[in-house]
C-alpha cells in the first residue's frame, strides 16, 4: 500500500526536492531564490496556459517519455529487476530524443543529438552498476538489494562513477549539455509549450527520483545511510553546479567514459577477485 | 552523398543576446565552417537626427542614446569635438571628472561583459556574482551621476554635477572592493577547471590576423597588438594618472577575460589617481558661439577606439556627425574567430567580443 | 526422418521446376513450396522429443566427393577465369587439404545426421523467414530487368540456398559440412555477381576468397581432428575433445567468424549489398551468417576456459566496433549490414559461453534478429524501388508519404533494442549471463563494457535512422506512393511473427507480463487519451526560429570515423583472431 | 476546483527582446536577475523562449527591421500573456521619436499592457512594473491576443485553429492596402 502511495506520489516528491535545489542553488549564488513551492506554481500555471501544438507526433512521444519515465520510478519502488529498469529508462529517453527529432526545429535538433550522446555517456555505467550489485546479491532484483547490506564499501568505485553521471541525467554544470539554455534554449523541450510543456517539466522530477532512488541502493536495508547519502550528494550536486561551466559534449564523452569506465571496471574485477 | 551541412542560427531573438544580431551557422555536425551575419536591426537613424531633428548643444544627450554602455564615450567624444570647434577651453577639474567617469564606465562595461561570457559559457554561478560585484560600480556612478545607465553627466563646457569628499570616500571604498573582487575572478578565471575546457585554447585570433583584419580594443590587445587610443592622444596626461597597456599573448577568450579583468584593475588606480590629484576649479565654463568647421575626436570606448567626425557650419544645426564604433572596426575579425570553431562555444565566443551592436547600427 | 529429406529434397526439386512453366505458374507454385516448407519445419518443432541420429548410405558419400571436386575445380576455373591471385591460391590449396583429408581416413564413425533441438529451431527460421523472403523476391525480380531465364535462375538458387542450408544444420560430418559450407560460399558468389557489372564481379570474387579462408580452416580442422581425435564426425569431436587440444574445434570457430563476417572479415558481407535485395535480406536473416553462431553452439560443450573467454571477447568486440563503424555510414543497407556483423559477434560471444542461460539467449537473438533484419531488408527494397531513397539523409520525413513503410522500420529497429521485443529479452539475458561469468573470471568484465557500449551504439544508430523518418514538417503534402500488396504482405508476416515470438516469450517467462504489458499499455494509452482530449483546443503554431521567418535547413547528424579508427579496430580483431589460435597450439 | 488563475502571477516566464534601444534598458534587465535585485524571488525565469513565456518584456522604439520578429514572437506566446514595455523609447519612442527607422513605441504594433517609463530604466521600476503586469495577468482571458498590425488573421480547421502564417512579413501588407 505504502509503494502505491510512493508511486503515486513521486512526481509531488521530485517536485519539492527540485523546488528545494533552486532555493539552495540562489543561496550558493548569494540570492534570495524563488519560494519552496515554486516548481508547483510553475506547474499549476503550465495547466492554465494556451495549448501550443507543432505537430501530434512530437507532443505524443513528450508524454509517452513522462509516462514511461514514470513507469520506471514505479519498477524501482516495486524492487523489480534493475536491468529491466535500466532498459526501459533507456526507451524512455528514446522517446525524448524522438521527440525532439519529430519537428523541423534546429535547436530541438541539436539538443536530441546531445541527448542521444549523453545516452552513449551514462548507459554502459548503468549497466555495470546493475552488473555490479548482481555480482554483490547474486540478483538483479532490486528487492533483493534492499534487503542486503550496505553496498557502498564493495561497490565504492561504481559510487564515484554513479556520482558523475548524476549531473548528465540532472542537466547540471558541467554536464548540462544537453539543455545548455544559452546555446540552444533548452534543447528538446524547446518546443513544448503549456499543458505538454507540463508533461516534460515533470519529467525533470521524475528524473530527480529516479536518480535518488538508485543512489539509495548503494545503502542497502541501511535507511540511515541512505538519507545521508541522499543529503551529502545533493549538496554536492548543487555544489559542483555552482562552481563550473559547461562543458562540450565531446569534453563530457570523453571524461565519463574515460573515468567512468575505468572506475567500474576496477570494481568489478576486483569484486570477482574478493 | 546529399548535403552534410546544417544551419544553425543565432538571433535575432536569441536567449544568449542582449541585442538583435542575426549569425547563421553553417555547420558540419557542430563544427561552424562559414558564418553569415546581420547586423543592422537596430539602426535607427540618428547621424541623420543629428543633422536635421536636434540642435548643437542637445547632441550630446542623443549620442549617449547611441548605446548604453559606451554612453559616457559618445557624449564626450562629441563634446569634446564641439568645444574644439567653439575653440573654449574648460577647466582641468571637469576634464578629470569626465575621465573619472569614463574609467567607471569602463569597469562595469568590462565587468557585465565578463559576467556575460560566463553566463554564456553556463556558469551560471559566476554570472551572479560578477552581476552582484558589478552592482559596487553602478552604486558610485548614481552617487556621482544621478542615474544609473545613461548618466547625461557631459554637457558642453565641463560637468553637470560636482564631487563631493563624501562621495569620493565612498568611491575609494567601493573601488577597492571592487579590486579585490577581481583579483578573485583573476584566480578563477586561470584555476577553474571547466572554464579553462571552455576557455583556453577557444575563439584566438592570432597577431598576424589582428592586425590584418583590423581588430582594435581589448580583442586586439588580448591578441599582442598594443593598441590603445589613451596611449595616442593628449586629452589628459593618461601616463600621469597611471595607464599601463594591458596586452596577452594567447588571443582566446581566456586572454581577453584576462586582459579586460587587467584593465579594470588599472582602470581602479586611475580613478583613486584622479581622485587624489584632482584639480581644485570650476566645473563648467560658458563657451559661446556655433560650431564652424570640422573636427575629429577619438576616444578609447571599453570595446576599442571611438571616433567621431563633427561638421558644423556656424548654425545650430550640424552639417554632418560620424560615428565610428568600434564594434563596426571588429566585425571581420569577429567572422574569422568564429570559422572552425564549435558551435557549443559561439555564444561565449560572442559574449567575449563584447560586441556593441547598437553602437554598430546608430 | 522424412521431414528432413523433405525439408532438403523439395527446395532442391523446385529449384529445377522453377524453369517450366509461365510466371503465373511458378509463383504458385512456390507460394505452394514455401508454405510446405514452412509447415513442416513447424510440425518439426512441435513433434519433436529426442535428438536424431542417423547414417547416410555410402552411394552418396562418393557423390558428395564427387560434388566436393567439382565446387573447388569451379573455384579454381573461376579463379583462372578472372585472373584473380587470392581464389586461384585459396582453391588450390583447398584442393590439396581436402586430398589430404581423403588420404586419412579415420576410424571412428558416427551418424551422419544429427537433429537436436538447436537444428530444429534453424530449421523454423531457415524456412519460414526465407520463405517470405522469397515470396518477397519473386515480386521484386519481376521489377528488374533481366531475361525471364535469368530471373528464373534467381528465384531457383534461392531455393537451392534454403536446401543447402536445411542440409548444412542437420548434418553430424565435418567432410558434408565442409562441402555444404562451400556451397553456400557458391551460391552467395553467384548471387552476389548476379548483376554481372564490375562492380558485382570485384564484390564477388571477395567473397569467395574470404569465405574459402573458412574452408581451409574446416578442412585444417578435419587433418587435426583425423590426427588426434580419429574422428570427421562434430558429436564424437566435441565428446571426446581434450580441454590441452582444442585445435580443431578453434579451426571451426575460426570458419564461423569467416562466415559470420566478423571483422576483420567483415569486407564480404558488406561488398554483397550490391545484389538485388531479397540476397541480402536472406544472406542476413536466415541463411549463410547463420551458420555462424549455429557452428559456435554445436562447438560450445567443447570449449573451456581460454578458448571460450578469447572467443567471448572477440566476439563481444565484433559487436563493439561494428557498431561503432556503423555510427559513421549513410547507407541504409550497409547501416543494417554493420549491424548484422555486430549482432553476430554477440551470438557469438553467446554460444562461446556456453551457459544453459546463454544458449538460451543465443537461440532467441538468432531468431529475432532473422525476423527483424528481413523486415528491414525488404523495407531497403521498397525504399529502393518505390522511392528511390538509399541513403539515410534522403528519407527525411518519410512518415508523410510512406506512413507503411516507416512503421515497419520502426518496428524491425525497436525489435531490435527494445523491450518487450525479443532482441531485448536476449541482450538482456546476454548481460545476465556475462554478469554470472564475470564472478568466475574477472576478465569477461571486458566483455560486459563491450557488450554495454556496443548496445548503446546500436540504439544511437537505429535511432539515428529512425529520427530520420520522423523529421516531420507539418506544411509538407504527403504525395502517395503505391506499394505493391507483394512487398507488404510478406512484411506483415513477419511483423507477426514477432509478435508470436513475443507471446512465446512470455510463455517462457523470460521477464513477468506485468514488467512487459503494463508499461506498454499504459506508455500506449494514457498519451492517447490526453491527445484525444486536448488536442481540438490547441492551437498550431510554427517552430521556434529565433522570431525569424526563413526557413529552416536540416540535416543529419553524422558521426565522422577517422580511418585510424577503423584500421585500429581491424588490427585489434585481428590479433584477437591470432590469439586465440596461437594460445590454442601453445 | 480551486482558482488555477491565481498561480499565473506565481510563476511568470520572461521573454526580452531588444526592439531597437541602446542597451541600457537590457542591461538593467540583467541586473535585475542578479543578487542585488534578484527577479527569481517571484518566480520569474529568463525563458528565451516564446512558446514558454508568459510576459513578453520589450525595450527600445520598434525599428523598421525588428517589427515582423516583434510580432512573430508575440504570436508565438501563449494566452494568457502580458506585454511590458520597458524604457521610455519603447512607451513612446522617447529620444527617438520621429526618427526616420524607428516607429515611435511597441503599441504601435501590439497591445501593451504597462509601460514602464525612465531613460534608463532602474531594476527598481522593472520589478515594479512586472509586478504590476502581474496582476493584470491574473486578469486575462485565454482569448487569441492578436498584433494590432502584420497580422493575418488565423485559419481554423475542425475546431483547430492554425497560427502558422499569422503574422506577416513586412512586404505582405504592403501589397494587401
Amino acid at each position: 500500500m505504502i509503494e502505491i502511495l510512493l508511486i503515486v506520489c513521486a512526481p509531488l516528491i521530485g517536485g519539492l526536492i527540485y523546488g528545494l535545489e533552486r532555493k539552495m542553488r540562489a543561496r550558493m549564488q548569494n540570492r534570495q531564490g524563488p519560494p519552496l513551492l515554486q516548481p508547483f506554481y510553475d506547474m499549476w500555471k503550465l495547466i492554465d496556459k494556451q495549448a501550443f501544438i507543432i505537430n501530434p507526433y512530437h507532443t505524443i512521444l513528450g508524454m509517452m517519455h513522462f509516462i514511461s519515465l514514470w513507469m520506471v520510478v514505479a519498477f524501482i519502488i516495486l524492487g523489480e529487476n534493475l536491468l529491466y529498469v535500466i532498459f526501459l529508462h533507456l526507451l524512455s529517453s528514446i522517446f525524448l530524443i524522438l521527440a525532439g527529432f519529430s519537428v523541423k526545429s534546429i535547436y530541438s535538433h541539436i539538443g536530441s543529438n546531445r541527448e542521444l550522446l549523453a545516452i552513449l555517456a551514462y548507459e554502459p555505467i548503468l549497466i555495470m552498476l546493475g552488473v555490479g550489485f548482481f555480482i554483490l546479491n547474486g540478483s538483479f532484483d532490486i528487492s533483493v538489494i534492499r534487503e542486503n547490506s550496505p553496498a557502498l564499501a564493495s561497490l565504492f568505485l561504481l559510487f564515484l562513477a554513479f556520482l558523475m553521471l548524476i549531473p548528465i541525467k540532472l542537466k547540471k554544470s558541467p554536464f548540462d549539455a544537453s539543455e545548455a539554455h544559452q546555446e540552444i534554449v533548452g534543447g528538446v523541450e524547446i518546443e513544448f509549450s503549456g499543458v505538454f510543456f507540463e508533461f516534460l517539466y515533470m519529467a525533470k522530477w521524475l528524473e530527480y527520483i529516479f536518480i535518488y532512488l538508485l543512489l539509495m541502493l548503494f545503502a542497502g536495508d541501511n535507511i540511515l545511510l541512505g538519507t545521508g547519502l541522499f543529503a551529502i550528494v545533493f549538496f554536492l550536486v548543487n555544489l559542483v553546479d555552482n562552481a563550473t561551466a559547461r562543458i562540450k559534449m565531446s569534453h563530457l564523452l570523453k571524461i565519463v567514459l574515460g573515468i567512468g569506465l575505468t572506475l567500474g571496471m576496477c570494481n568489478l574485477i576486483g569484486l570477482s577477485y574478493v | 552523398m546529399s548535403k552534410k551541412t546544417i544551419n544553425i542560427p543565432l538571433g535575432s531573438q536569441h536567449i544568449s543576446l542582449l541585442e538583435p544580431v542575426r549569425f547563421k551557422f553553417e555547420c558540419e555536425n557542430e563544427k561552424i565552417i562559414t558564418v553569415d551575419s546581420d547586423v543592422g536591426f537596430v539602426h535607427r537613424g540618428i547621424e541623420r537626427a543629428c543633422t536635421t531633428k536636434f540642435k548643437f548643444d542637445a547632441i550630446g544627450y542623443v549620442v549617449a542614446r547611441v548605446c548604453g554602455l559606451c554612453a559616457i564615450t559618445h557624449s564626450l567624444s562629441y563634446t569634446a569635438a564641439i568645444e574644439k570647434l567653439l575653440g573654449g577651453e574648460i577647466t582641468a577639474k571637469s576634464k578629470y571628472l569626465r575621465i573619472l567617469l569614463l574609467e567607471l564606465d569602463r569597469i562595469h562595461s568590462h565587468m557585465l561583459c565578463l559576467s556575460h561570457t560566463c553566463e554564456n559559457a553556463g556558469f551560471e554561478a559566476m554570472f551572479m556574482r560578477i552581476m552582484g560585484d558589478r552592482e559596487l560600480v553602478m552604486e558610485i556612478q548614481e552617487l556621482l551621476t544621478g542615474n544609473r545607465i545613461q548618466f547625461d553627466y557631459i554637457s558642453i563646457g565641463g560637468v553637470n554635477r560636482d564631487i563631493s569628499s563624501e562621495i569620493s570616500k565612498k568611491i575609494i571604498a567601493n573601488l577597492y572592493e571592487v579590486k579585490q573582487r577581481a583579483l578573485g575572478y583573476m584566480d578563477e578565471f586561470t584555476n577553474n577547471w571547466s572554464l579553462s575546457l571552455k576557455f583556453k585554447g577557444i575563439g584566438a585570433l592570432s597577431l598576424d590576423d589582428a592586425y590584418m583584419l583590423n581588430a582594435i580594443g581589448p580583442l586586439a590587445r588580448a591578441s599582442g597588438l598594443n593598441i590603445d587610443v589613451r596611449n595616442e592622444i593628449e586629452y589628459l596626461p593618461f601616463d600621469e594618472v597611471g595607464f599601463k597597456m594591458q596586452t596577452h599573448r594567447d588571443g582566446d577568450i581566456n586572454a581577453r577575460n584576462l586582459v579586460r579583468l587587467n584593465e579594470i584593475i588599472n582602470s581602479i588606480e586611475m580613478c583613486n589617481n584622479i581622485l587624489e590629484g584632482l584639480p581644485e576649479g570650476a566645473i563648467f565654463t560658458k563657451l559661446k558661439g556655433k560650431p564652424k568647421g570640422e573636427a575629429v575626436i577619438r576616444f578609447e570606448a571599453p570595446r576599442g577606439e571611438l571616433m567621431y567626425y563633427v561638421k558644423g557650419n556656424g548654425t545650430a544645426m550640424l552639417e554632418r556627425v560620424r560615428i565610428k564604433t568600434p564594434t563596426f572596426s571588429c566585425i571581420p575579425a569577429f567572422s574569422h574567430i568564429f570559422v572552425g570553431e564549435n558551435y557549443a562555444d559561439a555564444p561565449a565566443i560572442l559574449a567575449s567580443f563584447d560586441p556593441c551592436l547598437s553602437c554598430t547600427a546608430k | 526422418m522424412s521431414i528432413y529429406s523433405t525439408l532438403i529434397a523439395a527446395p532442391l526439386l523446385f529449384a529445377v521446376l522453377v524453369f517450366v512453366g509461365t510466371r503465373r505458374v511458378r509463383d504458385v507454385l512456390s507460394a505452394i513450396f514455401i508454405v510446405i516448407l514452412g509447415a513442416l519445419s513447424l510440425s518439426n518443432i512441435f513433434s519433436f522429443n529426442a535428438p536424431l541420429e542417423m547414417s547416410l548410405p555410402e552411394t552418396f558419400h562418393v557423390l558428395f566427393i564427387l560434388i566436393d571436386v567439382a565446387v573447388l575445380a569451379y573455384f579454381l576455373w573461376q579463379g583462372a577465369l578472372l585472373k584473380h591471385a587470392y581464389v586461384i591460391f585459396f582453391a588450390l590449396v583447398q584442393i590439396l587439404l581436402y586430398g589430404a583429408v581423403m588420404f586419412l581416413s579415420p576410424s571412428i564413425v558416427s551418424g551422419d545426421i544429427f537433429v537436436d533441438d538447436i537444428s530444429a529451431v534453424m530449421l523454423l527460421v531457415i524456412n519460414i523467414v526465407g520463405g517470405i523472403i522469397i515470396v518477397y523476391a519473386l515480386e521484386y525480380i519481376e521489377n528488374e530487368e533481366f531475361t525471364s531465364l535469368k530471373k528464373n535462375g534467381f528465384i531457383a538458387m534461392l531455393f537451392f540456398f534454403l536446401a543447402v542450408m536445411n542440409f548444412i544444420v542437420c548434418t553430424n560430418n565435418i567432410e558434408i559440412f565442409f562441402l555444404l559450407f562451400e556451397l553456400t560460399t557458391l551460391c552467395s558468389y553467384i548471387l552476389i555477381a548476379y548483376r554481372g557489372d564490375a562492380l558485382s564481379r570485384k564484390n564477388a570474387l571477395q567473397a569467395l576468397w574470404m569465405n574459402q579462408i573458412g574452408g581451409i580452416a574446416i578442412l585444417a580442422a578435419l587433418i587435426f581432428s583425423i590426427l588426434q581425435y580419429d574422428t570427421v564426425y562434430f558429436d564424437v569431436l566435441i565428446a571426446n575433445s581434450n580441454p590441452l587440444y582444442l585445435l580443431p574445434i578453434v579451426l571451426l570457430a575460426i570458419a564461423a567468424f569467416v562466415k559470420g563476417a566478423s571483422i576483420p572479415f567483415d569486407k564480404w558481407l558488406l561488398g554483397a549489398m550490391v545484389a538485388p535485395t531479397p540476397v541480402s535480406a536472406i544472406l542476413h536473416s536466415a541463411t549463410m551468417v547463420k551458420i555462424a553462431p549455429y557452428l559456435m553452439l554445436k562447438l560450445a560443450p567443447a570449449m573451456s576456459g581460454f578458448v571460450s573467454l578469447t572467443i567471448t571477447l572477440i566476439g563481444t568486440f565484433v559487436f563493439f566496433s561494428a557498431s561503432l563503424l556503423a555510427l559513421s555510414k549513410d547507407y541504409f543497407k550497409e547501416i543494417l549490414g554493420l549491424s548484422t556483423i555486430a549482432l553476430l559477434g554477440l551470438m557469438m560471444a553467446l554460444a562461446a559461453i556456453g551457459t544453459p542461460e546463454a544458449v538460451t539467449a543465443c537461440l532467441v537473438l538468432i531468431v529475432f534478429h532473422a525476423i527483424s533484419k528481413a523486415l528491414l531488408f525488404l523495407q531497403a527494397g521498397i525504399l529502393e524501388k518505390n522511392f528511390h531513397l538509399k541513403y539515410v539523409d534522403d528519407i527525411n520525413g518519410l512518415v508523410n508519404h510512406a506512413p507503411l513503410v516507416v512503421f515497419f522500420i520502426v518496428i524491425g529497429f525497436a525489435s531490435l533494442t527494445l523491450p518487450p521485443f525479443g532482441a531485448f529479452i536476449a541482450k538482456f539475458m546476454a548481460i545476465e549471463s556475462i554478469a554470472g561469468e564475470i564472478i568466475h573470471n574477472p576478465l569477461y568484465a571486458f566483455a560486459l563494457i563491450f557488450l554495454a557500449l556496443g548496445s548503446v551504439f546500436l540504439t544511437l544508430l537505429y535511432f539515428k535512422v529512425v529520427t530520420k523518418l520522423f523529421a516531420k514538417d507539418a506544411d509538407v503534402k504527403s504525395r502517395h506512393v503505391e506499394i505493391s500488396k507483394f512487398y507488404t504482405i510478406p512484411s506483415f508476416l513477419l511483423v507477426f511473427l514477432l509478435l508470436i515470438g513475443m507471446y512465446i516469450s512470455f510463455e517462457r517467462a523470460f521477464l513477468s507480463s506485468l514488467e512487459i504489458v503494463v508499461p506498454l499499455v499504459l506508455i500506449a494509452l494514457i498519451p492517447a487519451l490526453f491527445s484525444l482530449l486536448l488536442f481540438k483546443k490547441a492551437h498550431r503554431v510554427k517552430e521556434y526560429n529565433c522570431g525569424e521567418k526563413d526557413d529552416i535547413q536540416l540535416s543529419m547528424y553524422y558521426f565522422h570515423m577517422p580511418r585510424r579508427v577503423q584500421i585500429t579496430l581491424t588490427i585489434l580483431a585481428t590479433l584477437g583472431m591470432w590469439i586465440l589460435l596461437l594460445g590454442t597450439i601453445v | 476546483m480551486f482558482n488555477l488563475k491565481k498561480y499565473r502571477k506565481k510563476s511568470p516566464w520572461i521573454l526580452h527582446y531588444n526592439a531597437g534601444s541602446c542597451n541600457g534598458c537590457d542591461i538593467e534587465i540583467l541586473a535585475s536577475l542578479a543578487p542585488k535585485y534578484d527577479l527569481e524571488r517571484f518566480g520569474v525565469v529568463n525563458t528565451g523562449n516564446p512558446k514558454q513565456s508568459d510576459i513578453f518584456l520589450v525595450t527600445g522604439p520598434v525599428t523598421l527591421r525588428s517589427r515582423e520578429r516583434l510580432v512573430e514572437l508575440y504570436m508565438q506566446m501563449p494566452e494568457p500573456k502580458v506585454v511590458v514595455a520597458v524604457g521610455s523609447c519603447s512607451c513612446t519612442g522617447g529620444v527617438f521619436r520621429d526618427m526616420y527607422n524607428v516607429e515611435d513605441g511597441v503599441d504601435r504594433y501590439i497591445p501593451v499592457d504597462v509601460y514602464i517609463p525612465g531613460c534608463a530604466v532602474s531594476p527598481e521600476l522593472i520589478i515594479d512594473g512586472l509586478v504590476q503586469g502581474l496582476e493584470i495577468l491574473e486578469q486575462k482571458t485565454k482569448e487569441m491576443e492578436k498584433p494590432l498590425k502584420l497580422f493575418k488573421e488565423s485559419t481554423c480547421e475542425e475546431g483547430i485553429v492554425n497560427r502558422r502564417d499569422t503574422a506577416l512579413k513586412v512586404g505582405k501588407i504592403d501589397e494587401k492596402n
